[in-house]
C-alpha cells in the first residue's frame, strides 16, 4: 500500500525528477533496493532508505577505506562500529570516547547546529554505559574579520558552551582555526569522552526475539526530516529554501535528564540493550541495533509519542527529534524502566518487540497482547534490517590525485625553503609577535571562557595550554586528551597531513607523561564522487593507519563528514584526530611551562626544512618550491618513548610540543605560561625561519634542572634522538641568540644571512597573545 | 520627524521545539495552577524610533526584527507599535 | 557524628555530585535531598548546588522555587537551619525570597568560566568561620546569570547590616571599587557593588556565585574553597546534637532521598 | 467552559539594567540603522487557558504572570488576550 509523502518532501517531489532522486539515491542505488527487497519499495521504505544510505549513515563511500585502519590493541573493549571505543584503563574502569562532526547544520543555524552536535556526541557515550566527563570542540572557520564569519563563530561557542554547561560536562579542550577555505562551510567536530565501569558496557544491540522495544527522552516532532539524506550528502549550499529542513532544537536538559536515567536502567540492569536516535531516528536506531543481534523488529507507528499533529509515517520514522534514546527490555522489566523513566520526567513508550525474522516491519493499528501486529492493523514497511546497514550499498569511488599534487618529499632529500624571514635587519622579535597575535595562534581564552570547563572536579588541567588532564577519582590515574588536524599540509600532502595529525595529537598527550590508549577520528572532506576528494580521502586513511600503526595506537573509533563544500569550493582536507592517555600516576605529571628559574632548557628533536603549510607561511609566504616538513614516524615513536620515561623517572620538570609557529613560538609559550623568561641559543640548521617558525614535527622542548640535565640527554640519546642544550629559563624576557658557532650553518652557505637575536619581554608576548583572538573577531568592541 | 514606539514579539515558529515553554508547562503542577497548556516562551524588544513619518518607522522596526532580532529558521515576530506611556517607557520615547 | 548535610538534587541539578564529594573531603556525610521530597529529617544543614535546576528556563531559579524541596528547605530555613546555596542554589535562593536581590544576566552577555577571587567581609558567620576576613581565595565561576541585583536602599541596608558576605577582589585582595556601571576585570559579572555572595537577615541562610566546592583540593588548583565548606560543616555539626526534627516527618514513612 | 489565549509581555523595569538591551543599541551601527534608542529586551509568554469563563482564565494568567513569568524586583508584566489563532496556536486552543 502506497504511503503518500506530503507537506515538507513536497517542494523536492513536485519537479519532474523521480522521487528517489529528489530524496537524493542514484538510479543505481534504486535498483540495489529492489535487489534486496525482490520487489520495488513503497514511499515509507525509499524514504527510510534514503536516510539509512545516506553518507552519513551507511559509509557507502568510506567503508572500504576505513578497513584498512589498526584497530586492535591493549585493553580495547570496543572498536569502531560500536557508539563509542572502549579501552580499559585498569581498576576495573574503562574510558569511552568519540568525534563527532555536526558542520552542515551549523553552516544553517550555528547555535543549534553546535549544541546538537554536543548532544549527539554525549549520547553517544552514555549510550555505552559511560558516565560523560568531558567535551573537546574542534572548530574550523573562514576569515575572521568577515560578518557571516563571526555570526558562525559566536553562535557555535555559544552553541557548545550552551548545551555543555547545561549538561554538566567540562568542554576541557578543542581547536579553533580559520581558513579561508571554511568560509562557506565551517567545521564543527566535538568529541566526548566518558568513563565506565567496565562490567557496565552496554552494547547497542537488540537480543531475544518478544524482548520490547522501548523508546524514551523527549517526544517526536518534525525536526530535522530530510536533515539525514538530503543536508548530510548533498552540497550545501545557504540559498536553497528546499534543503533547509525544520532545524533541530536541543534541549540540554531534557538531555541531562536523559543521562540520569540511562544510567540509571544500566546501573539497575534493566535493558539488554541500548541505542541512542541520532540521523535518521528511529529507522536508524531499531535497524542497527537489529542488525547487530542478528533479529528482526516489529514497530507500532501509533505508539511513537509525538510533539505535533498528523505526522506522516516517514516522518516519524525519520525524525532527528533529539534527546531520546532506544531500549530493549525483557517484558518483566517494563515496569521497572517505565518507573525509572517516571521519576526522570521523561516520556516513556514501547514501541515494539524484538522478532526472530530479521526484518524492520512497521505498522499502522497497534500490536495485540502477544506482540504481533493486531487484528485490522496496516502493515506500511517490511525492510531487512541488514539492507539499510550492515549489507547497505558501498560504493567504489574512483581517486585520482591531482594534476598539480605535490609529491611528498622523500625522507632525507628535502626539498630546500624559502630562506626568507628573518634575516639581518628583520626582527625576528617582530615576526614572534605578529605570529602569537595572530588569529590561529592567539589565545582561546575568549572562546574557552564561555565554557564550563571544572564541573565534576576532576579537570586538572582545562583548556588553554595543551592536552587536557582529567583525575579519575578513587585511583591514582588521570586521563589525558586532545585534538588536532593539520589540515594546511593534508591541502598539500593528505597522507602526510592526516599522518602529521597524529603524531601531533599522541605528542601532546605523551608530553605530559601519559601513555596514549586510542584514536578517535573525523575526516571531514569534500564530494567523494569528485576523483580528486576521494583521492584526498585514501591517502588521509592510509596516513592516519600508517601512523597509527607506527605509534601502536588502535583507532576506536570516528565520523566521516563529507560533502564539505560550498560555493566557495571544498574545504581543505581536515583528517581531525582525538587521542586519549593514560597516566598512571598524577603525581607524575608535568605541564609545558617553564617552572623554575635556572631549569635548563633542552630541545629534543631537530629541525628540517619546510615550510609550507606553517602558521609563518601563512603570514610571510613560503618560497614557491617549497614543501612541507617530513616525517619520520620511527623518530616520532622513538621521540613519545622517550619523553614518557623521561617523565616517569622525574627527569623533566616541564615538556612542550613545538607545533604552530614553530619553536619559537613554543618556547614563547612556555615561558609566558611559567611567568619565567629564557636566555637561549639556536643552532641554525637549515634557515632562521625553519628554525625559528618552521613546523617540523617531533621535537619538544623539555626543561630540568640542571642536576638532571646529564641524565636527560643520555636518555635522548639512547632513543637515537638529536638533543641541543638551548640554555637556562630566568629572567622576565625571551632571548634567543641565533647562530651556529656564529653562522647560520648550511644556509650559510647559500647566501644566507644570520638574523639578529630575538629578544622580547614577556609582557609583550603576552600582550600580544592574550588580545589577538578578541581583536580578530572584534570582540572586544562587545566586552 | 516624529517618534513611534514599537514592540516586536519573537517567538519560536509553530513545530519547533520550545524547551522553555515545556519547562514552564511541567512547573505549573507545583504551583497548582491547572487548565493551561500551549505554553511558548518568546522574547519581547520594545523600542523607540525617530523618523519622517510612521511608515518610516515601522519600516525600520521591521529591518531590525528580520535581521537582528529574531532568527527566521526558527522564529516568527510581529510587529506592533505601542504607546509611549508604556511601563517600560524610558525618557525621551515619544508619543507618535 | 558527622554532621549530616543535604544536597537538595533538582532536575538539572549538575554540581550536586561534586558537592557530595566536597562535603566527604571535609568530613560530612552528605545525604542526597530528591526534589520531589517535602519535608527532610535529621539534616543538620543544606545545600543548595549549582546547575541548571529544571532546565532554568524562564529565570535561572525560578521554577524550582516552587518545587517541594524548596518548601522544605525553607521551613528548615524559618527553624533556624542552615542553607548555603551555591551558584544556581543561590539563583534559587533569590528566587525563593530566601536571601534579598536577584541575578540578572552577566553583563557581558556571555556565561564565564574562569577564576576569580573573592574574600569575606565577615569571619564571624556559619559560612565564613573558618577564614580570614579580606583575604583573597580564588576559586572558579561558572555562570551566565551571575550579576548581583538589588536596588539602592536594599544594597545599602545589606551593607549596613552586615549581610554582604563575600565580594570579588584583586588577586592580591585589592577592592574592586565602587564603579557600580563599569565591568571591572576582578568582578567580571558585572555585580552591583562587586558582591558575590549575601546572608539573609537572620544569619543562617547564604548564597554565593562562586563554586567553592570545585576549589577543595589542590590537586585542582586551589584548595581556598574547602574553608568555606569546612566552616559551613563546623557550624552545622555544632547544631547536630540539637537536630530539630522535621514535624512533617513524624507522620509516616516520608524518607529522606529517593536514592538513585 | 472556554479557552484563552493569552501573551505576557515581561520587561525590565525602568532602571533596570538591561545588558540585552544596551547590546541590540549597539549592533545598530553595524547594521546602519538610525534612530532607534530606548531598547528594552524582555521575555514574551504565550498561553492557552481553560477556564470557566473569560475572567477566571485571566486571573490564572495573572497568577501565573505575578509568581512565575515575573520577578516583580527587576520585572514589570502586562497580561493581553490575544487571538487563539496566532502562529503560536497548537491543537485544542479555542478562539476564546
Ligand atoms: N574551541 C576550543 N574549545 C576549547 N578549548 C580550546 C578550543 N580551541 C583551543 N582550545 C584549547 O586551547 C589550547 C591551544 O590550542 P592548540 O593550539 O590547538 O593546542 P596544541 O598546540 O596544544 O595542540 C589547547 O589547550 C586547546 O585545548
Ligand atoms: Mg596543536
Amino acid at each position: 500500500m502506497p504511503v503518500t509523502l506530503t507537506a515538507a518532501s513536497a517542494a523536492v517531489t513536485s519537479a519532474a525528477v523521480p522521487l528517489h532522486r529528489a530524496l537524493g539515491l542514484t538510479d543505481d542505488e534504486l535498483d540495489a533496493i529492489r535487489d534486496r527487497l525482490g520487489r520495488d519499495p513503497n514511499h515509507l521504505e525509499l524514504a527510510i532508505f534514503s536516510v539509512m544510505w545516506s553518507e552519513h549513515c551507511s559509509y557507502k563511500s568510506s567503508k572500504p577505506l576505513l578497513r584498512t585502519l589498526p584497530t586492535q590493541g591493549e585493553g580495547v573493549v570496543a572498536g569502531p562500529g560500536e557508539n563509542a571505543g572502549v579501552i580499559s584503563i585498569g581498576d576495573g574502569l574503562a574510558v569511552a570516547f568519540k568525534i563527532e562532526s555536526h558542520n552542515h547544520p551549523s553552516a544553517v543555524e550555528p547555535y543549534q547546529g553546535a549544541a546538537t552536535g554536543v548532544g549527539g556526541i554525549l549520547r553517544d557515550i552514555f549510550t555505552m554505559g559511560a558516565r560523560p566527563i568531558a567535551v573537546l570542540d574542534a572548530l574550523r572557520f573562514g576569515d575572521p574579520g568577515d560578518v557571516r564569519t563571526r555570526h558562525l563563530v559566536d553562535g557555535v561557542v555559544r552553541g557548545v558552551g550552551g548545551y555543555g554547561n547545561c549538561v554538566g560536562v567540562p568542554t576541557v579542550g578543542g581547536e579553533l582555526v580559520f581558513d579561508p577555505s571554511y568560509q562557506g562551510n565551517p567545521l564543527v567536530n566535538v568529541m566526548a569522552i566518558g568513563l565506565l565501569d567496565e562490567r557496565r558496557l552496554t552494547l547497542a544491540a537488540a537480543p531475544g526475539p518478544g524482548n520490547l522495544v522501548i523508546l524514551f527522552g523527549s517526544t517526536t516532532g518534525r525536526d530535522g526530516i530530510g536533515g539525514a539524506s538530503v543536508l548530510a550528502s548533498s552540497t550545501f549550499t545557504h540559498d536553497d529554501p528546499s534543503k533547509r529542513p525544520s532545524v533541530q532544537v536541543g534541549d540540554p536538559f531534557a538531555e541531562k535528564l536523559l543521562i540520569e536515567a540511562s544510567l540509571e536502567l544500566i546501573e539497575r540492569e534493566l535493558v539488554e540493550g541500548l541505542q541512542d536516535l541520532g540521523a535518521g531516528g528511529i529507522s536508524c536506531a531499531t535497524s542497527e541495533t537489529a542488525d547487530r543481534a542478528g533479529t528482526g523488529m516489529l514497530i507500532d507507528l501509533d505508539a511513537v509519542p509525538r510533539r505535533e499533529p498528523d505526522m506522516a509515517a516517514y516522518e516519524v520514522m525519520i525524525s532527528e527529534s533529539q534527546e531520546r534514546m532506544l531500549a530493549v527490555v525483557r517484558p518483566d522489566r517494563e515496569a521497572a524502566v517505565r518507573e525509572v523513566c517516571a521519576r526522570w520526567g521523561l516520556p516513556c513508550a514501547v514501541i515494539g518487540r524484538v522478532t526472530a525474522d530479521g526484518d524492520i516491519a512497521i505498522v499502522e493499528g497497534g500490536l495485540d497482547d502477544s506482540g504481533a501486529a493486531a487484528a485490522g492493523a496496516r502493515e506500511l514497511a517490511r525492510i531487512p534490517a541488514a539492507a539499510l546497514t550492515s549489507d547497505a550499498i558501498v560504493h567504489d569511488r574512483i581517486g585520482a590525485a591531482p594534476v598539480h599534487a605535490r609529491a611528498a618529499p622523500a625522507p632525507g632529500i628535502p626539498e630546500w625553503p624559502s630562506d626568507g624571514l628573518p634575516e639581518r635587519g628583520m626582527d625576528p622579535g617582530a615576526v614572534l609577535l605578529a605570529l602569537l597575535g595572530s588569529p590561529n595562534l592567539a589565545s582561546r581564552r575568549p572562546v574557552f571562557e564561555q565554557y564550563d570547563s571544572t564541573v565534576q572536579v576532576n579537570t586538572v588541567a582545562g583548556p588553554g595550554r595543551g592536552a587536557a588532564v582529567l583525575r579519575v577519582k578513587g585511583t591514582t590515574k588521570a586521563l589525558v586528551a586532545t585534538t588536532d588536524a593539520n589540515a594546511p599540509v593534508s591541502g598539500i600532502d593528505p597522507w602526510l597531513g592526516a599522518a602529521l595529525s597524529v603524531a601531533e595529537a599522541s605528542r601532546n598527550v605523551s608530553i605530559t607523561g601519559a601513555r596514549p590508549l586510542g584514536v578517535t577520528n573525523c575526516l571531514n572532506f569534500g564530494d567523494p564522487t569528485r576523483p580528486e576528494a576521494f583521492w584526498q580521502l585514501s591517502e588521509a586513511v592510509r596516513g592516519l593507519g600508517d601512523a597509527c600503526r607506527a605509534l601502536g595506537l588502535p583507532v576506536t573509533g570516528g565520523n566521516v563528514s563529507l560533502y564539505n563544500e560550498s560555493a566557495s569550493g571544498a574545504i581543505l582536507p581536515t583528517p581531525e584526530i582525538g587521542v586519549v592517555g593514560i597516566l598512571d600516576d598524577i603525581a607524575t605529571l608535568i605541564g609545558p611551562a617553564f617552572v623554575e628559574a635556572g631549569d635548563s632548557v633542552v630541545l629534543v628533536g631537530e629541525a628540517v626544512p619546510g615550510l609550507a603549510g606553517s602558521e609563518y607561511a601563512r603570514l610571510a609566504g613560503a618560497a614557491p618550491g617549497d614543501g612541507p616538513p617530513v616525517l619520520d614516524l620511527e623518530r616520532e615513536a622513538a621521540l613519545q618513548r622517550f619523553i614518557r620515561e623521561a617523565v616517569a623517572g622525574g627527569l623533566a620538570a616541564s615538556a612542550q610540543d613545538v607545533s604552530g609557529g614553530g619553536l619559537a613560538v613554543a618556547l614563547a609559550e612556555a615561558a609566558m605560561w611559567g611567568g619565567i623568561g629564557g636566555r637561549l641559543r639556536i643552532p641554525v640548521a637549515s634557515s632562521p625561519a625553519a628554525d625559528l617558525f618552521g613546523e617540523s614535527p617531533s621535537r619538544i622542548v623539555v626543561t630540568c634542572r640542571p642536576r638532571r640535565l646529564e641524565a636527560l640527554v643520555l636518555l635522548a640519546r639512547q632513543h637515537g634522538l638529536p638533543v641541543d642544550e638551548l640554555g637556562v629559563a630566568g629572567g622576565d624576557r625571551l632571548l634567543i641568540d641565533l647562530g651556529n658557532g656564529g653562522a647560520t650553518g648550511p644556509a650559510e652557505g647559500r647566501g644566507s644571512h644570520v638574523a639578529d637575536a630575538l629578544d622580547v619581554s614577556l609582557a609583550d608576548l603576552e600582550h600580544a597573545w592574550s588580545r589577538g583572538l578578541g581583536r580578530a573577531l572584534g570582540w572586544d568592541e562587545v566586552d | 520627524m516624529s517618534t513611534h514606539r514599537f514592540a516586536v514579539n519573537v517567538t519560536p515558529k509553530p513545530g519547533i521545539l520550545d524547551p522553555q515553554g515545556r519547562a514552564v508547562e511541567g512547573s505549573l503542577g507545583h504551583l497548582g495552577i491547572e487548565g493551561v497548556s500551549a505554553v511558548r516562551v518568546g522574547r519581547r524588544v520594545e523600542l523607540t524610533v525617530a523618523a519622517v513619518d510612521a511608515a518610516a518607522a515601522r519600516a525600520v522596526v521591521e529591518r531590525l526584527a528580520a535581521e537582528l532580532l529574531a532568527n527566521p529558521l526558527i522564529e516568527a515576530y510581529v510587529v506592533e507599535e505601542i504607546a509611549g506611556a508604556s511601563s517600560t517607557l524610558s525618557i525621551g520615547a515619544g508619543e507618535g | 557524628m558527622p554532621a549530616r548535610i543535604g544536597v537538595v538534587v533538582f532536575p538539572g541539578s549538575n554540581c550536586d555530585r561534586d558537592t557530595m564529594y566536597a562535603l566527604s573531603l571535609a568530613g560530612a556525610e552528605p545525604v542526597e535531598l530528591w526534589h520531589e521530597q517535602a519535608s527532610l529529617d535529621a539534616i543538620d544543614g543544606v545545600i543548595l548546588p549549582g546547575g541548571f535546576a529544571y532546565g532554568d528556563y524562564l529565570r535561572a531559579g525560578v521554577i524550582a522555587r516552587f518545587s517541594p524541596v524548596v518548601r522544605a528547605v525553607t521551613a528548615f530555613a524559618d527553624r533556624g537551619g542552615l542553607v548555603l546555596g551555591i551558584c544556581n542554589g543561590f539563583q534559587v535562593l533569590a528566587e525563593a525570597g530566601l536571601v534579598p536581590g536577584a541575578l540578572l544576566r552577566n553583563r557581558g552577555l556571555r556565561f564565564l568560566g574562569r577564576d576569580v577571587h573573592i574574600a569575606a567581609e565577615r569571619v564571624d558567620t556559619p559560612f565564613t568561620a573558618g577564614l580570614i576576613a579580606g583575604r583573597p581565595l580564588r576559586m572558579p565561576i561558572a555562570h551566565g546569570e551571575g550579576c548581583y541585583f538589588a536596588d539602592d536602599a536594599t544594597l545599602d541596608e545589606l551593607e549596613r547590616d552586615g549581610q554582604v558576605l563575600f565580594r570579588y577582589v584583586g588577586g592580591d585582595g585589592a577592592a574592586v571599587g565602587a564603579d557600580d556601571g563599569a565591568r571591572h576585570p576582578d568582578n567580571p559579572n558585572g555585580s552591583l557593588r562587586a558582591i558575590a555572595g549575601v546572608l539573609n537577615t537572620a544569619g543562617n541562610v547564604a548564597g554565593l556565585m562562586p563554586h567553592p566546592e570545585r576549589a577543595a583540593e589542590g590537586l585542582l588548583g586551589s584548595d581556598d574553597g574547602a574553608g568555606i565548606i569546612r566552616s559551613f560543616v563546623a557550624a552545622a555539626a555544632g547544631r547536630a546534637s540539637g537536630r530539630v526534627a522535621d514535624p512533617n516527618v513524624a507522620a509516616a514513612g516520608v524518607g529522606a532521598g529517593s536514592g538513585r
